[in-house]
């Protein structure tokens, strides 16, 4: 089966031909230089850049692989959860591609879809197995109990961990994104220097908490302020609240494998870079397996779009033109099943 | 030739495709999404051929951004290879009044404070660009408009009309706040027109009229003068 | 803080419940097409007073998270609340793009985080909830809008 | 409301439909039969719910007398015991050049040789009715037109348009034959405008403006008329 | 099972409401006295008529019967043969209501209801039989072999009888409709006097011809003129050719009967009222049984187009919005399944 | 006859067979639009020579049968033949009723008998077949037109 697949659910356009676990192309244009110099991703230039990249993209795509529109059994796009704005361009996009060739369309979950792009890294892979999804908008927990069945079990109840990385390098006067600055700076730090509250660790539940920890630090900027010092501790502040952030994470995630008698572990998303998370990893090496995909699938990209929209498809589904996209397409206790 | 054409730059979707045997248009105002409307649209179209159309007429804006997205990669998907012909949005409102003999403006809400505003002249069923699309605050467009029409006979359309009464004459009555909306007919006369004239462009060379960078872009590029000047000094 | 000289309710400081029940009880006193605008700091509250607000609403407060990443969460509730947080917005232009439609509808209650940022974008009157941090347990909260909406606030709360 | 709204009195059928939440406006000029092509309009409006209509608006004529009664038929079956509003088809083309401010004269073929007619007024987008709808021959239309309008503004409308240089301006780009046409936005407008100045009708009293008895019967009359003429000798 | 029913394919304008094979209601509009003037049907007029009556005579049904609409299982409305513009009065109207109380809608062949017409005047009628149908517009054989089966089995290839029956009038310079007139004069005169051709009397099939005769008239009456008489003998020459036409009609029809091993014919049509067909039926009388329903069935009414759409309503047959007329229905050998 | 002063074509003097297998070749002289009128009285041969028309147009003659009753029959052959018998319409109004639509598409070639009854309706020009009685198995068949497109006729029938 052919899948053509297309993602523009943030700052990366990409279109992608999938043919069952193999990908026959996947081209990106990421927007992070664009993006770059305002601090940020401006949602209206992430559209306005979309919709000026995804026709040649596609153009490229077609001439690269010499594929005939003809041969594909279906169109996968993503449908959210991202910015509408950006989201509204790929799922435009696709309905006139639909119409015109007279092909099947699927709305795919971004979520999912990264879950799926496993699959295109290390085809050995079997469920059961864990999903810790760490990035800028997500964190998540995810159970893939068996093949299509994917199961939100935790998520942060407010900010994603990448967010607090962002928050919190802003109130060291860190630069932006805040991740690697405070990945870098956090190594020549002392991350026991301060205890930052671990909120929710030792809950019942799966679900993280990240609000409280910027609160923390910045109450302690203000004593260490106040306490009269010349220069803040940057260095041990960022190792300390980055140290509460990843044994949170393991935590949880290693506790969740446990729970559910797997042992297999999945990281994804842009925190998953993070080097102390990874250093700290080797700690439950023995009992449980990480897999940590290449950038290439990790990073969003419509390959793993295509390949998620793939399972939608073998089951019939056709979403049809009404396909419209959910910025947050999220809700507590959801049960993403994903094929 | 089969040509199907939408503007998706008001609430309002407006569409229509012809060709020898027929001609379909259609105007939904349902408030629903965009995207859902331009759905609606199509559905509505089921004796269209999609898969062989020859040309693709948009509307480009000035407009709803998002609305003009939609319609915007709608057809560009719809018309991957095909000629495509780019519509005025400003200019099919002016068409709206293209009886009348005189100037035509048209103003459009914008952000607040401004407008999207062209300046058009019509007589005898022959309209013109006199100043292209461009968005000004208020009191800027009126100074423009009153520049060019002077006490020539005017008539001023659009959901930003009532600031200028001064200017030309203002439709009040409520149930003609549709001569600030396109039409699907005046998109068809001005799809054909683009055509005749032989004005195709092709995917690529399509972009939305924004008629401005995103504000995010322009306070770039002030901070960034600043800085050169600071570093001059 | 601009709106210092303005009229404003002070609803005294207060901790974490206490705030979000403040906030449900403000809920009841507002109609579509209101605007909130959240100001205060990283940490001070916002986010937690909008869990107030939709219980107020018949909702979980368990909806709520932080629509930092896609700038708009709506919540289906008694009345739809459109949860925006313009931290990652840069200006009023960018809230236009993402307000746009909705905003025109209005048939919804918008809250949004950090909404001083682009307060310059609204001609509607809009009401702004002003939080300070005092310690790391409280919060002093304190309400501002034009003097005859505050009126009908604090008529609607039972204040004063 | 819930209204539907419906002209056939052309080879394009328009038609709309509107409440307080949406507005859906459909064109069909599919060379299809008229009976056809307002079953094509009604399946494009699967949002309505026809069970429940609060008003109907019929065009009336004149015009094509199979495509009008193929419309008006079809209403009367849909409006049982509801109320109707009746619009001039004749109007409605002038509603094209609402813009216009001046005389707008519409004439459309009738049987070779007749046009129907009509003569309106615009200014400032208020259209009034000078002339009623008449049936005449080209002449004799030419003649009334004259008398009425000298040589004031003038544009005149419709497929019998090109005879009447002399009176008004003449779109001849074939592209505008568009505006000899119904446009679903006027019918809105039309009936909207019927339905504020309360001019309801029941359906016994709904006739089509056919503007001239079917000849058979003139004849018969005149006929009859040398009959008593010759017995009165 | 009740069924409205809407005929308004030629002269008359009639609604009805009939329950199986009783008839709740049929309210019939005959437009003749409007026509009468003219010398003939003027189709223009017709429609007028239909447009003109149609609505009022609908609200006449309903209050007099006291039926509501929502009781009904669907719309039945003569499709054709008939004038085009008459039959659109009845289609159009018949689709508002369908789409107005969301109900079936069926259109029935105005032939197949002119049988289905014998049920209701003879409930005890059971296949198989033979019809005879002789009017204005139609010169048929059918053959209803079991219920719901109709098959054409002869028809005139060229002019209907009735209309033979018309031109030869005015060739004889006899009144307008000419059946009732030739009728009346031939009594009068010798149907032997002239021998007129009898087309395809002993043709195989069932057909008949009807052209050539006008034309026999017309060289008859030249020759009478060129002999010099000075009075054409107009009744013997209408009794003449009133004679060859029954002839046909009847040695072709109790053909048929015999052939198909039929006992029963039913005469339908204006024709059946011609008193010298009816004189010559009792020559049959002993082997075939012939039925002439009464005229208020027999002429055109609501009542049986209700009753043939009953049939095909009870099939599941929903023909909806896009049901047109089609004046000219018939075309040779086609079989006609009307229900 | 008032087209008897008009240029013509003389057919001759025709049997039933000749005057069908006339007609069928004359078929493929016509075009889209045209405008037939059978001029003839009653039994002259008009509808026959319909007949044969339609075979000319890949249509089986038996098709073919009075329109008296429905007023205009349609053939779909390889060109859409219009059958309209103008013997119960009273007057060129009544045909501009029964033709109105059709006429206005001008996608098919119509035939009208009678058609001399209703000339003055059409600004088109069209072409006249005038059938005349000889006898009972003669009939004299004649066309007339305007010169050019008699002409036209003429060479594609391959007259003198
Ligand atoms: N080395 C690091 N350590 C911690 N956080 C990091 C590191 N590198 C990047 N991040 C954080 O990861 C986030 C970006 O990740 P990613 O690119 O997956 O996010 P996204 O594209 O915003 O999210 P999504 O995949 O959910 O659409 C930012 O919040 C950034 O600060
Ligand atoms: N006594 C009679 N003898 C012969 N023919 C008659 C007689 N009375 C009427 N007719 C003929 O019957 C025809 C009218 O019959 P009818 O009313 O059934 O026809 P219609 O309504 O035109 O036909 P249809 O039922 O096919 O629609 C006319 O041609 C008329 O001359
Ligand atoms: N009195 C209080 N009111 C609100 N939040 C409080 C209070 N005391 C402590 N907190 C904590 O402070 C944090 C406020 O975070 P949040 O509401 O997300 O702030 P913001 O949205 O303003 O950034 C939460 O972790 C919350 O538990
Ligand atoms: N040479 C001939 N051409 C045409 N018809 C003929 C000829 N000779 C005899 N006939 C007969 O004359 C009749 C003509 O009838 P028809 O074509 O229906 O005439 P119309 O339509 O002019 O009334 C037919 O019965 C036909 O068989
Ligand atoms: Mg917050
Ligand atoms: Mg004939
Ligand atoms: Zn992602
Ligand atoms: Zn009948």
């Amino acid at each position: 089966m052919i899948v053509l697949g297309i993602e523009t659910s943030c700052d990366e356009t990409s279109v992608a031909l999938v043919e069952d676990n193999k990908v026959i192309a996947n081209l990106v244009y990421s927007q992070i230089l664009t993006h770059k110099k305002f601090g940020g991703v401006v949602p209206e230039i992430a559209a306005r850049e979309h919709l000026k990249k995804l026709p040649a993209l596609f153009n490229q795509l077609l001439s690269e692989t010499q594929v005939d529109i003809s041969q594909i059994d279906g169109i996968a796009v993503t449908k959210g959860p991202g910015l509408i704005g950006a989201l509204l361009v790929g799922v435009s996009f696709a309905k006139g591609l639909a119409l015109r060739y007279n092909k099947k369309l699927v709305g795919v979950n971004h979520i999912v879809g990264h879950v799926y792009a496993n699959y295109l890294a290390y085809s050995e892979l079997k469920p059961p197995y864990i999903v810790l999804m760490v990035s800028g908008g997500h964190t998540l927990i995810l159970k893939v109990e068996r093949e299509g069945n994917i199961r939100l079990i935790g998520r942060s109840v407010d900010d994603a961990v990448g967010e607090a990385f962002d928050k919190i390098a802003r109130l060291l006067n860190l630069g932006y994104p805040g991740g690697p600055e405070i990945d870098r700076v956090a190594k020549l730090g002392n991350p026991k220097a301060f205890h930052f509250p671990r909120p929710k660790m030792y809950d019942a539940d799966y679900d993280f908490s990240f609000s409280g920890l910027k609160t923390a630090v910045l109450y302690e900027i203000e004593k260490l302020k106040k306490s009269g010092i010349s220069e803040l501790p940057t260095n041990d502040l960022a190792a300390s609240a980055q140290e509460a952030m990843i044994d949170v994470l393991l935590y949880k995630v290693t506790k969740a494998a446990k729970d559910n008698n797997v042992d297999k572990i999945v990281l994804a998303g842009g925190v998953a870079a993070n080097s102390r998370l990874r250093e700290k990893l080797n700690e439950f090496a023995s009992e449980i397996e990480f897999y940590i995909p290449p950038l290439e699938f990790c990073s969003d990209n419509a390959a793993m779009i295509a390949r998620a929209g793939m399972e939608l498809l073998k089951k019939g589904i056709d979403d049809g033109l009404m396909l419209e996209p959910v910025p947050n397409l999220f809700e507590m206790n959801e049960i993403i099943v994903g094929s | 030739m089969k040509v199907f054409s939408i503007d998706t730059s008001t609430p309002r979707v407006v569409a229509c495709y012809f060709d020898e045997e027929k001609k379909i248009m259609i105007e939904l105002d349902t408030k629903a999404k965009h995207g859902i409307q331009v759905s609606q649209v199509v559905e509505k179209m089921k004796e269209v051929d999609f898969a062989n159309l020859d040309v693709i007429g948009i509307g480009i804006g000035p407009g709803g951004l998002t609305g003009l997205r939609v319609g915007i990669s709608f057809c560009l998907g719809l018309g991957i290879k095909k000629k495509f012909v780019q519509i005025s949005s400003l200019k099919l409102i002016a068409m709206n009044a293209l009886m009348f003999n005189g100037y035509i403006g048209v103003v459009r809400k914008a952000r607040e404070g401004y407008l999207y505003a062209g300046l058009y002249h019509s007589e005898n069923g022959k309209l013109q660009t006199i100043v292209e699309p461009f968005i000004e605050s208020i009191d800027v467009v009126r100074e423009k408009f009153k520049e060019v029409v002077s006490n020539k006979p005017a008539l001023i359309l659009g959901d930003g009309a009532e600031n200028f009464k001064d200017i030309g004459i203002v439709l009040e009555e409520p149930k003609y706040s549709e001569f600030n909306l396109p039409s699907a007919r005046n998109l068809y006369l001005l799809t054909i027109e683009e055509i005749n004239s032989n004005n195709f462009v092709d995917a690529l060379h399509i972009e939305p009229l924004y008629l401005q960078k995103s504000i995010a872009e322009l306070n770039f590029e002030k901070k960034q003068r600043q800085l050169q000047q600071m570093q001059e000094k | 803080m601009e709106t210092s000289s303005q009229p404003r309710i002070e609803l005294g400081i207060l901790n974490e419940e206490e705030l979000k029940s403040v906030a449900k009880r403000f809920a009841s006193c507002l109609s579509d097409g209101d605007i909130l605008i959240l100001s205060g700091e990283i940490g001070s509250g916002k986010t937690t007073f909008v869990r107030g607000l939709v219980t107020g609403l018949g909702c979980s407060e368990h909806i709520v998270t932080s629509p930092t990443f896609t700038l708009m969460n709506v919540y289906s509730c008694i009345k739809t609340v459109y949860h925006i947080d313009a931290y990652r917005l840069n200006n009023l232009e960018e809230i236009f793009y993402v307000l746009e439609g909705e905003i025109e509808e209005k048939d919804g209650i918008f809250v949004i985080e950090w909404g001083e940022l682009v307060k310059e974008f609204f001609l509607e009157d809009f009401i702004t909830i002003i939080f300070e941090h005092v310690d790391e347990g409280h919060r002093k909260v304190s309400i501002t809008a034009d003097s005859g909406r505050l009126e009908l606030i604090r008529r609607c709360m039972h204040i004063g």
